[in-house]
């Protein structure tokens, strides 16, 4: 078959990328080499428009194990504990399909944690949809929503947290990004790269069917009028069969039978066989006979392209191969040994005894193509919102137009379908700022949070990226728990175009400042571009996902009120800043401006000394101020529970709009007893920490001295009202 | 007037709930089994008396709620 | 006491119940589905999950596997059998406990901390609870509205086999706090020989201060006496 | 050959899903909707070559599996 133009094109590749093809083998390639090409080189799978920035990140650290580079970043939690995690996507095949896209974007990173040899105790989860009056939203939303906890309730890992949100910049293409955590013992972390030549290369799991054939080249690619044409090629997800591949894969992974696994995830057999021989600098030899099949008549393009979900590729110590089938019959999953490593360098693909396809593996992995796009600089946003000039809004309707706002209402009709106890490990479930996960049979504890602030990134991409890793170090921060390292998604736009190139340099440059100064590195990570339709991007949304270390949990910290007469404390310093915050956008669909400054040096202090406080127990409730301004933070802490708080007028007359909602970075409120205010006062003189005191818990009523008095009952009401409304 | 609506996966759809039962049937010691597809089944009953229009209002529910066309496939018959 | 936990593909509370039964000085065993016998027990616990991914009816599929014969006997024998979410409904469809579990009557799955009300505590399950104690568990399930006729609902509520029902922090047995449906308010019945307890609320889920409360302790307390 | 089959809930069965949807069509604004009810469907091929016992073998396995008699009918259809 003669390669055409429109061959090419097809399979998502540029023409002078298919000229560097037939360089590099030094002819044309059959159409089932040029699709193997054309699943290594897609963005997906090559990253070749953001490599050269992701190599920027701050990855450094004493507790990382692993950085990025591997199917999940790990780290040391002391004793022998690692923790092993990481974030994806899974927007496209979400929009197209969303309970089955969801789903199996779990099943998706929950491989790429237990491939590593962790067991996974947490999911999380970050989705973006479009404007709730958008005609499709709420079927996303619900399909979604119950795709991923399809999966998840069904393998039996709780869910416990995650973020929504609704922005009509979204509308034609949402984010799903999900997020395992797992847990491993620290000498038993299993590896991508192969070892040894002639050994066997292992085909477990289910069956190689004909669903998600190009997937990885649809994640690559913008979506048009024609998108629907793509459909077929969605992947049905089967979270039982993925449990029985987890206990067996982790069951096999208790001796030393496994020297190098990973899962087929976007690119299925062909990036999975890839990696492995690429990272051990060696041949894979496949015989695509052997590859089970589901459907009759395939052939070795669909076979080598399909994304069929639940399957691994092992290769395996000389002599194992017995014991290891033993493990995989009790589980009643597919073993078969389809190929072996060589001294090669090439990927050959055998089939009826003819070789079908050859390829240097460098080809495919090294020397696949790296772009340095063009990329522009935001210029910063003049405007300066002046209130004068808006309608005048009492404080009281202002915030209950946030807090019965989509994006700020109560999320328990999503959690309530997620199982959060499963395992019982979890301490905190989501609600609060982060979830608090036990090591099972120990004291010590992680906290975990996911979060992503679109409009800052959007009007400010560099100190948007900032701010993302600051609010979510705080999260961690607030339950308690010290920062140890982070995991990124970076949905973006379309990256052929200048300004979403700048948007996404400038996000990372961000989060690369934020993490180096507060010693946060990234362990892993993905990156999502063409998120867009018809040329209308996407706002920017890196989404950060940290893993916190609580060394001896006795009681969870959150951020209900515990009791009445203790002092409010608010941590850090108030400007007022309102610019691009959700006052303005709740109340008057303004969105203009700059985000809030970030500090990162008071942001380091005033989060570091809270977590001083916390360890010398003399917090019992703490939030950080984030999105809503400080009333927001103080009616969520009353609402979600019984005791109301009441809360004087700031002493340095300001405005009280400012004061009240205002945005600016590195707060936190906290509830103390009021006969360890000394105490606390003197760490936080010590540490330089400005904090005032802005009031106290009392029962029932959440009050401003003079401005507002609503019941807690209410408040909750009015919190709960949008979702069981919509 | 009543109908029926099948809907069954598209042909390479995968149907992890078959695949479970027919597993689960040749354990039992079910021999000669070829295959087992799994669907829904939908009895529907609409007061209309023409029925042509009938089955214009079982097509719509079917695209609108109870079929999801991206994996499925449907048939209306007439009861 | 020795007490064996069944495991079938697919469930994913087996280490959850084991810790429980251990934490109580239970001596327990974890039973793979394809075994043929059953090592005596005292107590047999069918864990919560998703047997069989709950593909075709949920627990339809474990309920005919090898081990289930093993399980029948020694519940004939008298053995305690206690089924728990994926395990009643495992029950049900082995007809060790008559009735059913359908589909929520909101269609989704639901997690979240409910109040039920001990109905009968003069069974060897729950003689530590006191008689309409009222306890705060852990529901997780997309399948527990209980169903079953008439004249086995009236059997139940005259023989006192109505372990649990729904209700409120007050105890209040309504509409309102009915999760997912059930007729009545069930949360979990014996058979009539109260040996066979099952139950949709997780009880191994609420043994430790530190992730929820102890409100499910008394139920392995009361096993073990 | 192959066989359909179709199960419903009895008569005296709640059926939440068909209740669900019936309620979630009306709001949909779909009028003239009396009543729907949600069952299963199954597609069976038998390596048989006789009808008779091919329908024999299809019948053993919905009252051994697909079935829970209790509160379910079924029906079967050669296709
Ligand atoms: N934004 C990012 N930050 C850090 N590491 C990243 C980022 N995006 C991708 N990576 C790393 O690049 C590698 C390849 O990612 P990916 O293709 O998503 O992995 P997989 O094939 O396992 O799904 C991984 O090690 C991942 O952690
Ligand atoms: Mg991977």
């Amino acid at each position: 078959m003669k390669i055409t133009n429109e061959i090419v094109e097809k399979h998502g590749l540029k023409p002078e990328e298919f000229e560097i093809i037939k360089k590099l083998l030094k002819r044309e390639p059959n159409l089932l080499e040029l699709g193997v090409f054309s699943a290594m080189w897609n963005e997906h799978c090559s990253y070749k428009s953001s490599r050269i920035h992701l190599k920027k990140l701050f990855t450094k650290g004493k507790r990382v194990i692993q950085g990025p580079g591997e199917n999940a970043g790990v780290i040391d939690i002391g004793d022998d504990d690692a923790i092993i995690f990481k974030i994806e996507s899974h927007n496209h095949p979400s929009y197209i399909e969303p309970y089955q896209g969801a789903a199996t974007g779990v099943g998706g990173i929950l491989r790429d944690v237990f491939t590593m040899g962790a067991r996974p105790i947490a999911l999380l989860n970050s989705i973006h949809f479009g404007d709730p009056k958008h005609p499709k939203t709420k079927s996303l939303l619900n399909g979604v929503v119950s795709g991923i906890g399809g999966y998840g309730n069904c393998i039996g890992i709780p869910t416990v947290a995650g973020e929504t949100k609704f922005n009509e910049t979204y509308n034609e293409n949402i984010l799903v990004n999900a997020m395992a955590v797992g847990h491993a013992k620290k000498d038993k972390i299993f590896y991508s790269k192969a070892k040894g030549i002639n050994k066997s290369v292992v085909y477990v799991g289910s069956k190689t069917g004909r669903d998600g054939i190009h997937g990885a080249s649809m994640a690559s690619a913008e979506f048009d009028e024609n998108s629907d044409e793509k459909k077929p090629t969605v992947q049905v997800g089967d979270p039982f069969t993925e449990k029985l591949l987890m206990e067996a894969c982790l069951e096999l992974m208790k001796d030393n039978s496994i020297i190098s696994i990973q899962d087929m995830g976007a690119a299925g057999l062909t990036s999975s066989s890839v990696e492995m021989a690429s990272k051990g600098s060696l041949g894979i030899e496949l015989h695509l006979d052997k590859v089970p099949c589901r459907e009759e008549n395939m052939t070795p393009y669909e076979m080598m392209l399909s994304e069929s979900q639940e399957r691994m590729l092992i290769i395996l110590e000389d002599g194992k191969e017995n014991a290891a089938k033993r493990i995989f019959d009790k589980w009643d999953l597919d073993f078969v040994v389809i190929g072996k490593t060589t001294d090669t360098n090439n990927l050959t693909l055998k089939y009826k005894n003819n070789i079908v396809g050859e390829i240097p593996i460098e080809a495919l992995a090294s020397k696949a193509p790296i772009y340095d796009r063009k990329w522009i600089k935001k210029k910063p946003q003049k405007n300066k919102i002046d209130l004068k000039n808006l309608k005048k809004i009492k404080i009281e309707d202002a915030l209950i137009n946030i807090l019965s706002s989509p994006n700020h209402s109560n999320k328990s009709w999503i959690t309530n379908q997620y199982d959060q106890m499963v395992m019982c490990d979890t301490a905190q479930k989501s609600g609060s700022d982060a979830a608090i996960i036990r090591i099972h049979n120990k004291d010590k504890a992680i906290a975990i949070s996911v979060d992503s602030s679109a409009n800052y990134c959007k009007s400010f991409p560099l100190t948007g990226g900032k701010q993302i890793v600051c609010e979510n170090w705080r999260n961690l921060i607030a339950v308690g728990a010290k920062p140890i390292a982070i995991t990124n998604c970076l949905n973006f736009g379309n990256p052929e175009n200048q300004e979403i190139m700048g948007e996404f340099a400038e996000c990372l440059e961000g989060i690369k400042e934020a993490c180096k100064f507060l010693n946060y590195p990234v362990v892993s990570g993905n990156v999502s571009f063409y998120n867009g339709t018809n040329k209308k991007n996407i706002h920017p949304t890196p989404v950060i996902g940290g893993v916190g270390l609580i060394n001896k949990l006795s009681k969870p910290l959150n951020h209900k009120f515990k009791k009445e007469n203790s002092f409010l404390l608010l941590i850090g310093k108030t400007f007022g800043h309102l610019e691009q915050s959700c006052f303005l956008k709740e109340n008057y669909s303004i969105d203009l401006g700059m985000p809030p400054e970030i500090n990162l040096l008071n942001e380091k202090n005033n989060g570091e000394s809270l977590l001083q406080l916390i360890n010398e127990d003399l917090v019992l409730s703490s939030h950080d101020v984030s999105n809503g301004g400080l009333i927001t933070t103080l009616s969520e802490m009353s609402l979600s529970s019984l005791y109301g708080a009441k809360i004087n007028k700031p002493k340095k007359l300001t405005n009280l709009i400012n004061y009240f909602f205002g945005e600016d970075q590195a707060r936190y409120v906290i509830e103390i007893e009021p006969h360890n205010f000394t105490k606390v006062e003197k760490i936080l003189k010590n540490n330089d920490i400005f904090f005032e005191n802005i009031g106290y818990t009392q029962e029932e009523y959440f009050e401003i001295e003079g401005e507002l008095k609503i019941s807690t009952k209410e408040l909750f009401k009015i919190n709960n009202r949008w979702y069981n409304n919509y | 007037m009543k109908f029926s609506v099948t809907v069954t996966l598209k042909k390479d759809v995968l149907d992890p709930q078959g695949k479970v039962v027919q597993n689960t049937l040749i354990n039992m010691g079910m021999k000669n089994l070829k295959g087992i597809r799994q669907g829904k089944h939908f009895e529907i009953d609409v007061d209309e008396i023409d029925q042509v229009s009938a089955e214009k209002k079982v097509d719509e529910i079917c695209k609108k709620l109870l079929v999801n066309l991206i994996i499925e496939d449907y048939k209306i018959n007439k009861i | 006491m020795k007490s064996s936990v069944i495991v079938f593909p697919g469930s994913n509370c087996d280490r959850d119940i084991a810790v429980a039964l251990e934490k109580m000085q239970f001596k327990n065993t974890m039973i793979w589905h394809k075994e043929t016998v059953l090592p005596k027990s005292d107590l047999i616990v069918i864990p919560g999950g998703f047997s069989y991914g709950d593909y075709l009816r949920s627990g339809a599929i474990a309920g005919k596997s090898k081990i289930i014969d093993e399980v029948i006997k020694a519940a004939n024998s008298g053995c305690l059998i206690l089924g728990i979410c994926n395990g009643f409904q495992i029950l049900t469809e082995t007809g060790l406990l008559r009735g059913t579990l359908l589909r929520n009557k909101n269609l989704k799955f639901i997690n979240k901390d409910v109040r039920i009300r001990v109905m009968n505590n003069d069974t060897k399950f729950s003689n530590k609870y006191k008689k309409d104690q009222i306890l705060k568990i852990n529901i997780a399930h997309n399948e527990g509205n209980f169903f079953t006729d008439r004249k086995h609902l009236e059997e139940l509520k005259k023989d006192e086999l109505i372990a649990f029902k729904y209700c409120d922090e007050k105890g209040n047995i309504n509409e309102e706090s009915n999760p997912n449906g059930s007729i009545d308010n069930i949360a979990g019945i014996f058979n009539s020989k109260k040996n066979i307890l099952g139950m949709m609320p997780h009880p191994e889920r609420m043994i430790d201060e530190v992730i929820s409360n102890k409100d499910g302790l008394n139920l392995f307390s009361s096993l073990i006496n």
